[in-house]
């Protein structure tokens, strides 16, 4: 078992003939990805690298048997490609979209939540399962080796620095999600760390994140609550120790205001709840080699 | 983005909350022009997006126009805390029998909205003890009901006149929360005057950046940047200035971010929080060049993970308008992922300093920054390409 | 409850629907006045609540004043199966070049809205087949979306345009359908014209009778009902009047119902459905026999299940108002739940029919309705409580 | 087992000094419920029936530990007052307010269902199990009796009639739910089945419906897919067979529609299920001691 992304996992892109979706539909199938459809309005008939486009999502449920929204629309229409996606019976939506209006993704993540759709994002790289050769989203395929380590993060680069040295060190992952590092994201760090938890073939968790919000406390406190450090090792690398306060660092999500959402609080919090906790983000790797004996 | 509270009492007004009358003028000439608008007494409010103007004498009253002249000369151009007072609100005077704090913001921890009240307004929201803030978390899919009021307004003990103004202000604040794209709005004092009526004695909102393609009109410049932080947004690149003298230049938040983290154990200290983002394109590596250029560090520090796009692409780009342009100040790489070895060759060959691991890098960049006249810079070459 | 299509339409414009140019008169004096707001040609059209005015002559053209005043004089107190018309709206006439159907609709299969568009307009939608009508389910808590247009239009081979009008329309239709409680907001021709503007030529609204108390301005009589179910209902009775002779009264919808086909059974036919409702309150009990009255039955049938509220309390509230008012049919009565017994014996003791069983009583009612005047009738007992 | 109410419900009862509540939470306390708490703005601190009045239902919850929600509020407060329970975390809110405007109970009832919360109603009489001797609503408790049948009914009365002869019969009920008659109501006869389906406890159904909308074809259609009929016996009585096309009968539910929602669908549609269909309501007392051998 992996999470979120399986073996039956059929990708439907909308925003498929767009720069972006060609080239990452390209991209995808190449992985390995079940690519089944694409979707833009009016284009419906065409073709991207053999994947047969539609008008609209529901379209591509149907006839295609897609489950999986990968979503590359601009950040206006957004809320409405989600919710087209989850109306049309996705199960697993995933936005790589940046700028979203926040009041938007409010209505589209609780939305997606209540009708007990997994959203990843938005403003996130995407996710992938090594095992079954799922990737879904911008996240570069090269890196990926399959595993027992999962890996859920705030940050996109970071977790391919991550990834990548986990792999090259012979380490390979049962997932990796890349959260966004928006303030109102699909998938938080404690949704992620539950998913994993449950999951057999996850032996290891590695955990990122960054200033900004509580989501890294609310892990941590769940973690030290269950004990779930105790049955899988879990470690974390947190960016931003040096951040000021009230200076977002590259997106909304990162900035620590008057005081709160530092490093320094997520550090003490992955601590107490028995996390190891890397300096630099490259450290993840060894940690994992010499504790799980790899 | 920070609206001015003259922005945010516009707002207010267009959804109907009550706020005192008044104006906003700009120069001397200004005020004379308005002049006959004022309802004495009145106070007079520097226009700036710094907390504490009171203090530092940005807020004074004038009962004639005498000494509304007086006064608002003293905060026309009054620099608060490095904000230069531009414009002044010219509001009428309230008598305050109660102040109250009414907040709406989004919240990261429930992912829904978070409406504050307390009975213990007019100071900082965060010197009122916990105990006496009443919190109510709004869904998003159904909006502000009722029930929401109640929550925050039952054990106030205040009047049942009062407790349903408050109710009426709440439900037009979260309107305006909603349809204004705000990330925070808040009444700070929300106050009853001696007549029983309450109104906004302040008005602050947040607009969400990213929504204010739908609102145009707040389209202004972030008083809060420097303003090659405001011309590095302009052109699509995050950066922020810092007080340390390596400028850092890294592709992803968390990764820029991670590298700033990592000088600090050498004892670096970054001057320049430059994210790459998206590295797929030549033009915004030389883009990014520039605007460190215009950052004047001691040390740039290239940190770059290839994922799809390949680190040569990048280092060919890099050493193009390094060739072309040249820069002021050396400058380490390190360089991970997808064709990175070819990518340290060319960088290597040009003569750039290039470190293996993020830790040697960072050590190299800190070690750089304390005396960087020691190290290769690259000046540009007259008709090179 | 169906609005006027000139009421539809103000709420069209209200909303910013592009409709014709046009007014109501309601005689011949009011067009007088109005006249010289027509825009020739014109479309002079009966304003009432019955499909199939156009038929019975209620829709007519007129090219200038002398055609208008001859055609609103024939239309004007028209009737049209059964409904006299009292209004009627001259509209400006428009040049199609296309009809459309629109329709948004409370879906009770999904629980959510439903959205209908057809590009075969101008006709009755129940008269288009299946596959040309393109449907799409709103779900409340999102609202409309962009992606319900496309939903709707992507097949319908419109040029771009025209859809982007569309949507624009379906966008603004739904708000209406919110914002004003409506069960169904339709619009049938949703036609283009010559000049390629969109353009709504009727306007159909069926307001929700529960929210009618957000809307006072619609507060009116139905049409579509009787003078006594009009009656029956500012008095919060639930009444029809059907084509039978057996008036039924019984304690809930339900049970109503199920008594109505009861008597089925037995050949025989209601002439009143009368739904008690909550029986508790004695005086209601009066109300809905002085409103059996009213309805002039051949035989009462009282059909009731007690429950909490006792049976023997109904009973007595009945004998009091027959004792004190009369009434000039039989009755035969039914009744089961608490306290049965004890109101079965109050009411045969004052000398009603009483069945054990609902069929027993149905087929005595039945049999009763054929020679109503075999059985005792209680006249009221002058003086007597 | 027994559905929507156990011995583990706790209620909270919106709207508790009026006179319909003080009224019912009197009723509901002699059968046996458990009701916790009562709801009214501004009594918090007061008593009715010993039960304590709280301001709001997030401290009922809190305070009372309440878990399902009972509201009597007036129609135009309705939508308010369910949002407020959901919120608060009740599992179950059955809403006994009638004439709710359709565009509210369309957001309330879309709200619990994505929620997960049982909701029933708008415009019922309330829910009953008498094995744990749980009643909610306005039914009269003196009809009811533990036993195996479940039963499922839009219409008031009728359930008690037919409630009323099964007792009267011996034949006791497992869970006895008022649907009520509105068009949109958060438990359709679909999701009674569903839930009658997996009870243990559950040896016969009796479904009551009346004409306007599909609902009775809708489970009628599950019934015959899954031949439910076939396991567990199945008994329908539809009100409503000679009303004619356009006429309200009693309320907004009940309405035959150009050719749609007609006794004489929803009757084929059952019997084509399988499920035995009465001509008098008071019939299916007898069906069920002759099939159950009672």
């Amino acid at each position: 078992m992996v999470v979120v992304l399986t073996s039956d996992s059929r990708i439907v892109v909308q925003g498929a003939t767009g720069y972006q979706g060609q080239f990452h539909i390209g991209q995808m199938k190449q992985f390995g990805t079940n690519v089944v459809a694409g979707v833009t309005p009016g284009k419906g008939g065409e073709k991207v690298h053999d994947v047969p486009v539609f008008d609209t999502v529901a379209e591509a449920v149907q006839v295609a048997k897609a489950n999986t929204s990968l979503i590359f629309v601009p950040a206006p229409y957004a809320k409405d490609a989600v919710i087209e996606a989850v109306d049309a019976g996705c199960k697993v939506v995933i936005v790589i979209t940046e700028h979203i209006p926040v009041h938007d993704s409010a209505v589209f993540v609780n939305y997606a939540k209540a009708k007990g759709v997994t959203l990843i994002g938005p403003n996130c790289p995407g996710a992938c399962s090594p095992g079954p050769k799922s990737k879904v989203g911008i996240l570069p395929g090269v890196i990926f080796k399959p595993g027992p380590v999962a890996v859920a993060s705030k940050s996109g680069t970071l977790t391919y620095e991550i990834v990548g040295a986990l792999s090259e060190a012979g380490i390979g992952q049962s997932s990796v999600l890349g959260l966004g590092g928006d303030p109102i994201p699909g998938t938080t760090l404690l949704d992620a760390v539950k998913l994993f938890e449950h999951d057999a073939d996850t032996k290891a968790i590695v955990l990122v994140g960054e200033i900004g919000g509580g989501h890294e406390e609310e892990a941590a406190e769940y973690i030290q609550r269950t004990g779930l450090a105790k049955r899988k090792p879990i470690y974390a690398y947190v960016a931003g120790q040096t951040a000021p306060e009230g200076k977002k660092m590259g997106h909304a999500g990162a900035l620590v205001e008057k005081g709160k959402g530092t490093a320094a609080s997520k550090l003490a919090a992955f601590k107490a709840a028995g996390v190891k906790v890397a300096v630099f983000p490259t450290d993840i790797a060894q940690f994992v080699k010499t504790d799980l004996r790899l | 983005m920070n609206l001015f509270e003259y922005q945010g009492r516009e707002l207010y007004e267009k959804h109907a909350i009550p706020c005192a009358k008044g104006f906003v003028v700009e120069s001397m000439q200004d005020l004379e022009a308005k002049m006959a608008q004022a309802h004495y007494p009145v106070v007079v409010k520097a226009q700036v997006l710094v907390g504490g103007r009171g203090k530092a004498g940005g807020v004074k009253f004038a009962d004639n126009a005498a000494q509304l002249r007086e006064v608002t000369k003293g905060i026309l151009g009054l620099n608060i805390k490095g904000h230069v007072t531009k414009k002044v609100m010219v509001a009428q005077k309230l008598d305050f029998a109660k102040e109250f704090y009414l907040g709406i913001m989004v919240d990261r921890a429930t992912r829904k909205f978070l409406m504050l009240f307390s009975a213990d307004g007019g100071v900082e929201i965060e010197s009122v003890p916990e105990e006496r803030i009443f919190k109510t978390t709004i869904d998003p899919l159904t909006g502000f009901q009722p029930f929401h009021a109640r929550a925050v307004l039952l054990k106030s003990g205040l009047d049942a006149d009062v407790q349903k103004q408050l109710a009426g202000v709440m439900a037009k604040l979260y309107t305006l929360f909603v349809k204004e794209d705000a990330e925070l709005a808040e009444i700070n004092p929300l106050a009853i005057q001696r007549d029983g009526k309450v109104v906004a004695g302040d008005a602050k909102v947040v607009l969400n950046d990213s929504a204010v393609f739908r609102h145009p009109e707040f389209k202004q410049k972030d008083e809060n940047m420097t303003d090659l932080e405001q011309e590095a947004k302009e052109r699509g690149v995050a950066l922020v200035q810092l007080d340390g003298n390596i400028g850092v230049m890294a592709n992803g938040a968390g990764l820029t971010m991670g590298t700033l983290d990592a000088l600090t154990q050498f004892g670096g200290k970054a001057g320049v929080f430059l994210d790459l983002s998206g590295t797929d394109n030549p033009e915004k590596v030389a883009e990014a060049v520039r605007l460190m250029k215009k950052a004047k560090p001691a040390v740039m520090f290239l940190n770059l993970f290839g994922g799809i796009t390949k680190c040569d692409t990048v280092a060919n780009g890099l050493v193009t308008v390094l060739r072309k342009e040249g820069v002021e100040f050396p400058i380490i790489t390190r360089i991970k992922g997808t064709n990175a070895k070819e990518a340290n060759e060319i960088l290597h060959s040009f003569g750039l300093e290039t470190a293996p691991t993020l830790d040697a890098a960072a050590k190299k960049a800190s070690e750089m920054a304390k005396n960087p006249s020691a190290y290769k810079i690259v000046r540009a070459t007259p008709g090179g390409i």
